[in-house]
């Protein structure tokens, strides 16, 4: 494997000018990488977000009500007074 | 009509039965292991607090909400499994009346009531004097009150061959007349051998009620 | 089998297979990505009709093909969410749905600067592939569209798996109509996409190599959002909430 | 075997009770009738004024603008199949009724076209006259709107059906199912230009009659079960 | 005086407010963003399937097209403007609030335009070159739409206004308004197409500007008294 | 907030006064010569059967519905030429909440009490955890069930200054609690020298109510 002969160019400007196609060459790889960085980081920059939305409200909701979440969800079932 | 005309169940088990219901809507439970069994002539009052579930529970009986676990049972048999007989023997009201408002009460009523049991206009005219709109029945029914719309609605308590009637609020925007009638109109079907389920918020004076306090 | 579908339902399962495998996706990932990159830029010899630019093609082409695979994905994704009630179909439906818009328009972005070099134009309507394409990008950003329209999560679930079911019926039939349609208008230009190109052999791992890259991202992103998305929606669960209490704020 | 049963209307009956009431409401609106054609007429009025008013040019781009006119019209017209029967609590009747959905939802449907539709249909050729189409393709124009709009209805009401709950939906629906519409148009086109040029339409129109035999069978049962998801 | 008048909020901050609110419902919503939007795109894209997909003739159309389109979105998305606040009661409140409705309407018109006009003329230069619009003519087209839409949001918004009670009326605003809307329409297309053929198309945007004015003053007036009538 | 909270009417005059007042709709005469009159520190229940009018005689006063013959004063003015400051002093809260579906109740509320008086973060908080929302402060509403959308209306009782408040049916969709809370509302506002116009089918208890049945 010779990594150096087996570039195609010989000089880091000719890299750049690709040909002659430089704009279209670099735009796509140019989007390439903000496709896939966009993609990669969104998601994390939401996980924090989320994740320090998430303790704001579970300290929240351990210091306003904490109690009241346990209350949630009973019933009581009776026959009503006054029937014949 | 007499005792006979409802249908009866197998094996004497229950009209309607709830088996261990359990419901969460945005991750907020709003009941579990909630169980009832309603039979003929009886009655059951759905209270409880603002936001405690009354009208998503009223949904889920009637197979218009899906959002649940556990065991719904119609006349002994798995509601799934019967779902076309159970339509036709379910009457549902909702917060929403089901009043188009450029018909008039009775285009309305001929095709609500129509849809579950065939009606002629004479039965159609006494069911909508019967609920106080007698005068009305030709006006479309944007031109109506709020409370006038709610009668419509309950015009089709008196015509359908139901027997197990589902009732969300009804009582709303009734004046007290109207509400005394409609007392009466319950008791008369739970009376008939029908059943009952309603929410409201208001103290129900029935025979044979029962009460599922939520929340 | 059923034990194995529920199981795999639970997002809490999910997570935490998730977190175990995300490095390891990553960094195949981060390589295959990498290496595609850098041979393609680099090593790729020029192509005898249009030199260097064929390096387009490989991003491309990579970026096309994968696109397609969206909308059968959240085809599969929404039955499971109809039959099965599962919510972790509907959680990975949701972010394919963006993802996918994304993917098509980079396909449709990366075509046009093809486009504009082999054949002077950055658009034309007579090329079935670039009209269908078009309209599967639509499709997806209906999708989504839909989606945000609809306030309740569940009734969004159930509405959007079955949209996507039809719209994936629909993808296959506007690409047929639209190609008939164009070999009957005899498009104007030589503009065959199969026309040109004669690439080597080099140029085919390029691409081979580059498209197991993009999938990669594929996963990796559609992971990332899909565990967003279940510490979203299962906020209110104990093992949420004891999963933040041992995270630090921010981390994790 | 019950009282009940016996009393129970056919679903015959009940289809045809749904599709009465959904023409009398329309009668009884007016703008269910109106505002379809009219929208039609002038989108294709618009475009002599926007475009060039010179017959030679209009002639070439009249069977497209009027497919795109006829498509936007029965797009936009969608908007009022189930809203108000969502609105005030008329749909939730319809889904517990003891009859298949798919038929009430057809009645709802056939009704919708007939006043929407049709209309639009009939003006057709009018219009094309305005846009001076070539003189022999009018009957392959009508024959493949008439062919074109059901079709068109059906695809709609899915989509009508997901988004039932939406207060201003109009765009949405657009939105929507105009990709999915791309199929219809394109034939349609193809038909009405084919005949303009002299060539036989017919395989175009068979093309279209096969996709509005699918649609009719598929497309109420897709909307029966949208419509059951949105209400809940 | 007393003390109500000292702690109640001024008109400019009342105006702030509803405007901000507007907002901020739009970017939860969503939809009132992006679908005028996708509309405008889809409807475009239509042109090419059902006239003809050769760049010439597309050029000669691309700029009567564009501007219908425009046309066509800015009207449709209109629907969404009071309906929302009708139906929750919301538009009784902004009525019987102390600060002149004027204001608060215009806030209402000016945050909807943001939301569902701006996208659209942001957009149009990118479909502009997929219809092969001649090179000259895109800053003209840029420039006639930016000042064409806030007149059609104007135009539109006292047709929405009148028909704020109705269910479904999408079809209903855009033929009551397409009417007043075709100078708009003749103006814009005049400009575009005269700078695409290389002679000068300020006269047309300044008569445009004109327009423009003149709504701004008198068509939330118009809307105001309208809205009154609606609700009553 | 003490009773000089309230600006004062001249020469003694009523607050609100309705004289010789007449509406028909659709040729149907709802009510004629109705006169009534009301002072800071009274409330008045409009009652009457479904369709008497009441919703429609509410909307005139507050000059939401213009069908009708008589005079209105405000403060002893004519109201038409008193119409902002009347605007500034008046609260009305119709059959529909007035309560934007997608924001959540903060947001609703800081808007819509916003237009009417400067109000900090602070005191919206503490109007809605006083009809018991907390904890939905920042849910969208609609998920938020019908008796809570209720009461985010009623939370701009707790912050508006204005001096006369009129409610249609207020009660309707809130569970026992929120009635007796909202019924103390009223009773205090009265005690404060505000005035209160309300409809409702439900058997009111304040002091100081006057009432008065059309139909
Ligand atoms: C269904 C989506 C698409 C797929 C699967 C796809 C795939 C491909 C493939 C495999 C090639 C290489 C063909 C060859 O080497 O001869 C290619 C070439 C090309 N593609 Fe696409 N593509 C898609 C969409 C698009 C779009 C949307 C555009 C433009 C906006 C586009 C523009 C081009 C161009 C200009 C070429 C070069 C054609 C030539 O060499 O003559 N493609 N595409
Ligand atoms: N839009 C309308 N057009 C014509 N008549 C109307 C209209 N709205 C209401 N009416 C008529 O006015 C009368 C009074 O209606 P209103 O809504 O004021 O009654 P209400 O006393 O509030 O009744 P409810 O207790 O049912 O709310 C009714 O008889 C009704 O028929
Ligand atoms: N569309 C929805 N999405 C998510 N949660 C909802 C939705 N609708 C209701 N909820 C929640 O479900 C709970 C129960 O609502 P429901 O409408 O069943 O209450 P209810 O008992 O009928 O109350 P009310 O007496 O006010 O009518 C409420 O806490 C509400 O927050
Ligand atoms: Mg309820
Ligand atoms: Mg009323």
């Amino acid at each position: 494997m010779d990594l150096i002969s087996g570039i195609q160019f010989d000089s880091f400007a000719e890299f750049l000018d690709m040909g002659g196609y430089s704009f279209n060459v670099w735009a796509v790889y140019g989007l390439f990488v903000v496709f896939i960085t966009v993609n990669l980081y969104v998601p994390v920059l939401r996980r924090k977000s989320l994740i320090r939305d998430l303790k704001r409200r579970q300290t929240l909701a351990e210091q306003a009500h904490g109690a009241e979440v346990n209350s949630a969800g009973r019933h009581k079932l009776e026959e009503a007074e006054g029937n014949s | 009509m007499t005792d006979t005309s409802f249908q009866h169940t197998p094996d004497n088990s229950p009209l309607f039965e709830v088996c261990n219901l359990r419901c969460e809507r945005d991750e907020r439970l709003l009941f579990s292991a909630l169980s009832f069994a309603i039979n003929p002539g009886s009655a059951l009052q759905i209270a409880g607090s603002n936001g405690s579930g009354k009208t998503t529970l009223l949904r889920i009986i009637c197979g218009l909400n899906d959002g649940f676990e556990g065991q719904i049972r119609w006349r002994g048999f798995d509601r799934s499994e019967q779902s076309e007989a159970f339509a036709a023997d379910l009457l549902y009201l909702g917060h929403r009346v089901g009043v188009n408002k450029v018909l008039s009460p009775l285009e309305n009523l001929r095709w609500s009531a129509g849809l579950q049991v065939k009606v002629s206009e004479a039965e159609l005219m006494k069911a909508l004097s019967d609920v106080g709109l007698r005068g009305f029945e030709e006006s479309p029914c944007y031109t109506l009150s709020a409370g006038q719309q709610q009668r419509v609605s309950l015009a089709r308590l008196r015509l359908s061959p139901a027997t197990l009637w589902v009732l969300d609020e009804p009582f709303t925007t009734l004046d007290v007349d109207a509400v005394a009638r409609l007392e009466q109109t319950l008791a008369d079907h739970a009376e008939k051998g029908g059943a009952v389920i309603v929410t409201t918020h208001h103290k129900l004076e029935l025979p044979k009620l029962q009460r599922l306090t939520l929340g | 089998m059923w034990l194995w579908f529920a199981k795999l339902g639970s997002p809490k399962w999910f997570y935490e297979l998730s977190t175990k495998w995300l490095p390891w996706l990553t960094a195949a990932m981060v390589l295959t990505l990498g290496v595609a990159t850098i041979w393609a830029l680099l090593y790729l010899p020029p192509d005898y009709q249009q030199g260097y630019t064929s390096r387009i093609l490989v991003v491309h082409v990579a970026v096309a093909g994968t696109s397609l695979a969206f909308f059968p994905l959240m085809a599969v994704a929404g039955t499971i969410t109809l039959v099965w009630k599962m919510k972790l179909a509907d959680m990975v439906a949701k972010n394919a749905a963006a993802l996918g818009a994304w993917f098509s328009f980079i396909t449709l972005a990366t075509g046009s600067l093809w486009g504009s070099v082999s054949w002077g134009t950055w658009w034309e309507w007579s090329d079935s592939r670039l009209v269908s394409m078009l309209f599967q990008f639509f499709l997806l950003l209906g999708v989504v569209s839909l989606r945000s329209a609809l306030e309740d999560s569940e009734k969004a679930a159930k509405a959007c798996a079955l949209l996507s079911i039809v719209g994936c019926i629909n993808v296959v039939v506007i690409k047929y109509s639209v190609e008939w349609w164009n070999t009957l208008h005899q498009p104007a230009s030589p503009v065959s996409m199969e026309s040109g190109s004669a690439n080597g052999p080099e140029f085919w791992i390029a691409t081979a190599l580059m498209i197991l890259g993009v999938y990669l991202f594929l996963s990796v992103s559609l992971i990332l959002s899909t565990r967003n998305e279940i510490l979203q929606r299962e906020r209110k669960a104990l093992w949420v909430q004891e999963l933040l209490a041992d995270t630090k704020s921010g981390r994790g | 075997m019950d009282s009940t049963a016996l009393n129970k209307p056919s679903t015959w009956s009940a289809f045809a009770l749904t599709l009465k009431r959904d023409l009398l409401i329309a009668f009884k609106r007016k703008n269910d009738i109106v505002n379809p054609f009219m929208f039609f007429v002038i989108v294709v009025s618009l475009f002599p004024l926007a475009i060039s008013p010179e017959p030679t040019k209009l002639a070439e781009i009249a069977a497209g603008v009027i497919w795109i006119a006829v498509l936007l019209s029965a797009m936009l017209s969608m908007d009022s199949l189930f809203r108000a029967d969502f609105e005030d609590g008329s749909l939730e009747m319809l889904l517990l009724s003891p009859h298949p959905l798919f038929f009430l939802v057809l009645a709802k449907n056939i009704a919708h076209w007939i006043v929407s539709g049709l209309p639009v249909v009939i003006a057709s050729p009018l219009l094309a006259y305005m846009l001076k189409l070539p003189g022999d393709s009018y009957l392959t124009l009508l024959l493949s709107l008439l062919i074109g709009t059901p079709t068109l209805s059906l695809i709609g009401s899915i989509a009508v059906a997901l988004t039932v709950g939406l207060g201003s939906r109009g765009l949405i629906l657009a939105v929507i199912t105009l990709p999915f519409s791309v199929p219809v148009l394109i034939f349609g086109t193809l038909a009405v230009q084919s005949s303009a040029a002299g060539l036989p339409a017919g395989g175009y129109l068979a093309l279209m009659l096969a996709i509005l035999a699918g649609s009719l069978s598929l497309a109420p049962l897709t909307s029966a079960a949208a419509l059951r998801i949105s209400v809940s």
